[in-house]
């Protein structure tokens, strides 16, 4: 194949278009039940089925994704969505992969084409299903640590509870490799999400040529930003600046990357479905766990203790911010050993909803 | 190709979960920007940061968006991904493909980028991991030629994404795939082309499980619900006891509003006081149905915590009627951007004005009732504002 | 007996001596049991009994008092007092009176004898006590309703839950003549608060002499008010005032009393002790009522309408705030059949906290 | 005296609750300044508005507090209200009195006021309502001379209040009426002499039921708690059962934390989880009682609405032994008094001081460590700061 010239490309492009219509990408048992489904019954981690009005049945095994994917492995899962899915294959709105089969004797053939390819089931039902992620080191300028990484690593630890082990609810995992959270981190069972603890450095003689000082100067949630006219640059307040990185996304010059110092922040206890209790933010666990790549090992230890806390504390169909709630965050931080900081007490916008006004608490 | 040593990433090739490490070994055969990618990581891990540049402003003619540019600070010694952009393809709703459509993009990705892919961002998009400038334009020609388009970045509509609702799952009110397909065309323009002061998602999802996250992350949340009551089946209640379900501890004392009761044979519900969670019908899918009139609540306003603390979707709409071509949610829609166009400040998403500006002033300007559904709890200070028209 | 000359008020007057001691206060069934109480019992809402460890036993009569009292009045009070209970008496923390005697026998005649008095008995348990309630127009500057009369109307029209019905809890009401909330208004079942709503009306020629104009400034929560260097006053923006009087507190040629607009706002579902739900604030229910002295029919019929809803939805046990919780503010309102407005949205601070981030709620 | 036609107030005499305005009218037989107050009252109802000056500062040599001036706008209509002032007396811990001792007041408002009180002000004081300026030293020297005192107004330590705990209720942790009594005493000097940003207020109470509101009005609220577990008297319980209590409804499925179960005989604590609110104990005070050892939890800041919200108390120090002379808890007052007076400005309270400041500066300067039991819940947002010292 040649790369197009110019003048082919500008003949050939198309604008406007939108993405192909959906109809032609679903699978005849999908397309022909569409709207008509009774009822669904999980068999394994990896495996459920779909029974709709019509008695059809439609079994679906979910398999991993490191979501990074090189075009050849995908080749691969096509390989088997044509072996044995009729030539569809889907991907979860968390990023595995499920390969759909009316015929039942596929099920245990499409687990191990795909296991042997390196994808193995899982992620259904209650359990641990993949952690989501994002960029990291691997694409993206503003992370302080990276995602696909410490997401494998936690990944490989906690393997069991995706594949095997059932929890009490479905956990949902989620790692932002900055506060710029692109996902639902801050509404996660559990997540990772990466800071940054030291004042941003200034490079104050491209300031002037690469920012806009108003901009930069309004970008600062707690007005720790000011011109400085000597420089014509900017200065900022260290006692006001609790390193959010807005300023260095307006600003190139800013850096508030510090390898020694930047780190990961445990917040556990978010949902996002309204079933029982609704929709929550996660809460800080853990404000601090320094960048130990390749493993993280302090970051993994503590994620699973505090998986493993719940898995034994929690009633059936609790999520994680349902145990929590039920035997309190005093309960929670006596039971996980967790240290209680200043840094969990929140100060900045929203004391007065989280401090505790009522006499009644648990020792 | 040079050829990297790898020592601490190859430590990421061991144990169960699937290996990142390995996909991009995968395409660092085919490709040098994925081979440079993986020297460029090692020394990431080395050094505990990462080597990129802030993004520049790249993308095709015509469109202001679906380009991330993305330039390595070491294009010396990573000549591979000294152009490392990402490029946005609109997935198809629901994320369902055949595999000849997609084995084209694959083999097309393979010619003109590093043959990394991130199936698929948080946003929703195909994302296509690593292309040079200068490829940007043949392979949109050539993925559009094909049917596809890109999708959004930038201060625009960002692509809109759903759960797979009534494709196949049995608590889908609302056909959530053709509600995301429709928006998704309606609003090319809006989508390619940035002219607003910040970012608007839309997601929507079928039921309030919310299994697209829609709530915690998307502008206007579309979430799927029902009028009338649950309708039960008794039998299959009793199967759910007799397989060893705990109808009392599970469902009836979970039930968030104290509305279920069950005498050991019969589960009744009280309608009028069933918020409808979800939670009973999740667990009891064969007993337990959702019925009368079908739509969706509209959620206005999530978002990530940058930079005043994340926000939760509102209620807005309690209700709304879903059917194509979803003609209300459209000029609801358009009156949104209407008004946070005129009124937000740059980089001011819909969530944060209606907090700057207060909901009354909001309200107002979309001409949406204040009604008991849209809060927890009315105010609790005695402060709060009279319009002339209110002092009768 | 004749007033003190300066000369004698000087020689006999003493300081920084505090209260006297209570254990001169104590009826001595009292303070022999002090600290030594086992349980109580509640017979009727005007009578209980308190028995200690010894066996002791402490009858309590409660009776109703307008707070408001006169002298000669007290000293009725005093009378029955020194018939039946030793020659003590005692206030409650919500300004009821209480007789207590250790002679079974006297319960009806106190009972008796206060009522003759026009001191009913009641509000003990599970029922309405007495609206707590501060100065309003008999005394304070501050006032936009009259406190006494408002509760007097009240108090007639619900006067059968504090002397004889029950409710499905304790039920406190409390009103507040202004914003300042001289109480725990802002924390009780059902409380009534006087508002203002239109903006402060400045008498400029007063402002240079009587007022400090930076202190009115920054009186202001939301920097309603500026300078007026012109009028060497100040100005008011009407758009962001919301008419909490706090200008008028620093600076007397403010006036924001407005007869034809002032009124009261109705609040509903907060509670003060930390059994079961914790501590909260009380909620807006009805955003305003108009002023109609001398009874104020629109208030009464609307707190009636509140209570009565309650004591017909409520279990057992349930506090007010306790039933909303349970069937939703949506349930409040549809139940009550009020009217919900812009007035009810809280988008001055707490929209974050108040707005429903849930698609579970009723209809 | 003039007589006053008052068609408006006389409505408020009929009905079954008690007059204020009989009571008004008892006085004005005595007092030209309860006639005159009873006319202007009437003109008030009339005109929908009150007839009060602003207070100005009167009071009685060598005190900055205990009376608050109060002037007719109206003098020459009702010249008995032309001074109008409230003496605030102490009362007495837990609002007991001996007849005797009350009836000495009484006669000497009789003779130097109105003949009206408030018996009590919301703050607790014995409120005395109608005091002329020339009035107030040699009524002063009579009630002190009598071994009473003045409460407190003004920028300065509030009238100390208190439920009346052990006098009369089992559920009684701590001595709420001494300690009341004793933090009056100890602190006479900051009660009359008003020399902080603002007003500072103490509530007593003895259990977690508050019967005395500590939680919402005062600056500081000091809660009676215990550290061991409920002792359950068996068969009280089954009385209790027997007398027609539903147990499982009343108490097991009230109980917040859901650590109660009840089996038709016995009902059982898992005490490690019991958050000691305080339902099951008062409604069935006869079988439940706390064990182990006793104290108080001590929460800073509640507040009326003025002006930005109002504020509960937030729980500073979850458990404090309470023994007289109570050094402990004076040690900790007065450091919370340094530092707000260090740094708050005029009219701002202590807990608007704290938000002000953030919580770690105010349990730093007070030397309080941060625990679980001092929050609701952790923060949200992953915004937080971080002192050198933190940065091991
Ligand atoms: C495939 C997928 C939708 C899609 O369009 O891709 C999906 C599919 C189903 N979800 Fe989901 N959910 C999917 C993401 C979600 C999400 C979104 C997320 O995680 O980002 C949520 C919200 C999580 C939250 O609340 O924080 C979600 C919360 C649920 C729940 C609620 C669990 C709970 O008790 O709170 C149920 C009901 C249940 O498990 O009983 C559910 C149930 C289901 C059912 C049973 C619905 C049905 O009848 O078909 C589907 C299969 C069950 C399963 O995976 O265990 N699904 N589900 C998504 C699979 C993600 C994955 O790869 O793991
Ligand atoms: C690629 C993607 C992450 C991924 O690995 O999946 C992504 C990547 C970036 N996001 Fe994001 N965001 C992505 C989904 C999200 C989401 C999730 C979603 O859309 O459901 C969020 C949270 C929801 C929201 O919109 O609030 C999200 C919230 C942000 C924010 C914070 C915005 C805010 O208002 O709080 C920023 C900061 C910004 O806009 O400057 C940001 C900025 C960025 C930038 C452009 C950072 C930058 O300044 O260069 C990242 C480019 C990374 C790169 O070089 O590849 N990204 N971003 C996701 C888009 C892929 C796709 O199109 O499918
Ligand atoms: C006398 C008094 C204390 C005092 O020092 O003066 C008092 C005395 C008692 N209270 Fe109280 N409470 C008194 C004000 C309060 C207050 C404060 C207030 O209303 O401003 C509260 C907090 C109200 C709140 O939470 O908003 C209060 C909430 C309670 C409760 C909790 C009710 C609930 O279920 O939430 C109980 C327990 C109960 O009723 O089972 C209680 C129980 C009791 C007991 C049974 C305690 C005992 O064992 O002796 C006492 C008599 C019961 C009664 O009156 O029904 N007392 N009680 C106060 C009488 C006020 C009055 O005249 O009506
Ligand atoms: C007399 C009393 C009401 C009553 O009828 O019982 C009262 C009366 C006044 N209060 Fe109060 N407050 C009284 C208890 C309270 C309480 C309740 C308490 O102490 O438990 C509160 C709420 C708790 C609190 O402190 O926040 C209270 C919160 C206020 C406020 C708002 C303070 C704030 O920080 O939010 C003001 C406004 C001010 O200080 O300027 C205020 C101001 C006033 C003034 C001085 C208004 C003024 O500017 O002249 C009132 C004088 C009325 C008069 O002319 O008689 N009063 N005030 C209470 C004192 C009697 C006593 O000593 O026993
Ligand atoms: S979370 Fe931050 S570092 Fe990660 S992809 Fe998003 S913007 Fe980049
Ligand atoms: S990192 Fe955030 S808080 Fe700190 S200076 Fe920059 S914008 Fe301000
Ligand atoms: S959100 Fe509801 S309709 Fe959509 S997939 Fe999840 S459970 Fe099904
Ligand atoms: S949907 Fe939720 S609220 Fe309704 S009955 Fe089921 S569990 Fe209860
Ligand atoms: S509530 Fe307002 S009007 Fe009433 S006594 Fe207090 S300050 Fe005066
Ligand atoms: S009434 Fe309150 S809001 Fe209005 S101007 Fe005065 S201080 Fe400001
Ligand atoms: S607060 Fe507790 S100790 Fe005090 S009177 Fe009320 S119930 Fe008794
Ligand atoms: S005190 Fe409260 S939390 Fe403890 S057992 Fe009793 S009801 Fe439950």
């Amino acid at each position: 194949m040649a790369w197009l010239t110019e003048q082919e490309a500008k003949a050939k492009r198309k604008t406007d278009i939108g993405p192909p219509h959906y109809s032609k990408m679903l699978p005849p048992v999908i397309a022909k039940n569409y709207g008509k489904w009774k009822y669904h019954e999980v068999f394994t981690p990896g495996t459920m089925v779909h029974v709709a009005e019509s008695g059809d049945k439609v079994y679906t095994v979910r398999v991993a994704s490191p979501r990074i994917l090189a075009t050849d492995n995908i080749r691969t899962m096509l390989d088997i969505a044509d072996k044995y899915c009729d030539g569809y294959i889907r991907w979860t709105t968390r990023n595995n992969v499920e390969f759909m089969t009316t015929n039942e004797a596929n099920v245990p053939l499409i687990k191990k084409a795909a296991e042997d390819a390196g994808y193995p089931a899982g992620g259904i039902g209650a359990g641990l299903t993949n952690i989501v992620h994002t960029q990291g080191w691997v694409h993206c300028h503003s992370a302080c640590t990276d995602a696909s990484g410490l997401v494998k690593a936690i990944s490989d630890e906690l393997f069991d509870y995706f594949a095997e082990k059932r929890l009490p609810a479905k956990t949902r995992f989620a790692l932002a490799c900055c506060v710029n959270m692109c996902g639902a981190v801050h509404c996660s069972d559990l997540a990772v999400v990466a800071i940054h603890r030291k004042v941003p450095v200034i490079d104050h003689d491209n300031v002037k040529n690469m920012c806009e000082i108003p901009t930069t100067v309004s970008a600062c949630p707690t007005r720790a930003i000011s011109p400085d006219p000597a420089k014509k640059s900017i200065k900022i307040n260290p006692d006001k600046c609790m390193y959010c990185g807005n300023c260095f996304t307006v600003c190139p010059p800013i850096n508030i990357h510090n390898p020694e110092q930047d780190g990961v922040a445990i917040v556990v206890g978010g949902k996002v479905g309204s079933l029982r209790k609704g929709p929550s933010f996660s809460k800080l666990a853990i404000p601090y766990i320094k960048n130990n790549p390749p493993r993280w090992p302090e970051v993994v230890e503590a994620v699973k203790n505090i998986l493993e806390t719940y898995a034994k504390g929690a009633r059936k169909h609790e999520r994680m911010g349902e145990w929590i709630d039920r035997i309190g965050w005093e309960g929670f931080f006596r039971e996980t050993g967790i240290p209680f900081t200043h840094q969990h007490i929140d100060d900045f916008t929203f004391m007065r909803d989280t401090m505790r006004t009522s006499a009644a608490f648990k020792w | 190709m040079k050829k990297y040593e790898t020592p601490l990433l190859d430590e990421l090739e061991k144990g169960p979960w699937p290996s990142f490490v390995k996909e991009i070994k995968t395409a660092a055969k085919k490709t040098e920007a994925a081979n440079d990618e993986l020297g460029q990581l090692e020394k990431s891990y080395r050094d505990k940061k990462g080597y990129w540049k802030h993004g520049g402003i790249v993308g095709v003619l015509g469109y202001g968006g679906g380009v991330i540019g993305r330039y390595s600070s070491l294009p010396n010694e990573f000549p591979g991904v000294a152009h490392f952009h990402t490029v946005r393809i609109n997935q198809p709703s629901g994320l369902f493909y055949n595999t000849k459509d997609l084995r084209v993009i694959l083999d097309l990705w393979d010619e003109y980028g590093s043959g990394l892919t991130n199936m698929h961002g948080s946003t929703g998009d195909m994302v296509m991991l690593g292309c040079r400038t200068e490829a940007l334009e043949p392979f949109f020609a050539e993925v559009s030629s094909r049917g596809w388009d890109l999708g959004g970045s930038g201060s625009a509509l960002r692509t809109p994404a759903c759960c797979l609702g009534k494709a196949r799952c049995e608590w889908a009110n609302i056909d959530t795939m053709d509600i995301c397909h429709d928006l998704t065309h309606t609003y090319q323009d809006y989508l390619h082309r940035p002219a607003w002061p910040y970012k608007f998602k839309f997601k929507v999802a079928g039921c309030a499980v919310d299994c697209v996250a829609s709530i915690a992350r998307a502008d206007c949340s579309i979430i799927g619900t029902w009028k009338g009551n649950i309708a039960v089946d008794q039998a299959a209640v009793q199967d759910y006891a007799k397989g060893g379900m705990d109808i009392k501890a599970e469902i009836v004392d979970m039930c968030p509003t104290g509305c279920m009761s069950y005498d050991g044979k019969n589960l009744s519900i009280d309608d009028a006081n069933c918020s409808r969670c979800m939670h009973c019908i999740s667990k009891m899918t064969k007993a337990l149905k959702g019925t009368g009139e079908k739509g969706a609540t509209i959620l206005i306003g999530s978002k990530a915590p940058i930079v005043v603390g994340s926000l939760l979707s509102w209620v807005i709409v309690p209700f709304m009627k879903m059917e194509a071509p979803y003609t209300e949610l459209k000029e609801f829609s358009e009156k949104i951007w209407e008004w946070w166009d005129d009124n937000a400040k740059p980089r001011e998403r819909t969530g944060e004005l209606i907090e700057s500006k207060g909901m009354r002033s909001f309200l107002e300007a979309i001409e949406v009732d204040p009604q008991p559904q849209q809060v927890y709890e009315p105010r609790k200070d005695p402060f709060f504002f009279w319009k002339d028209e209110d002092l009768a």
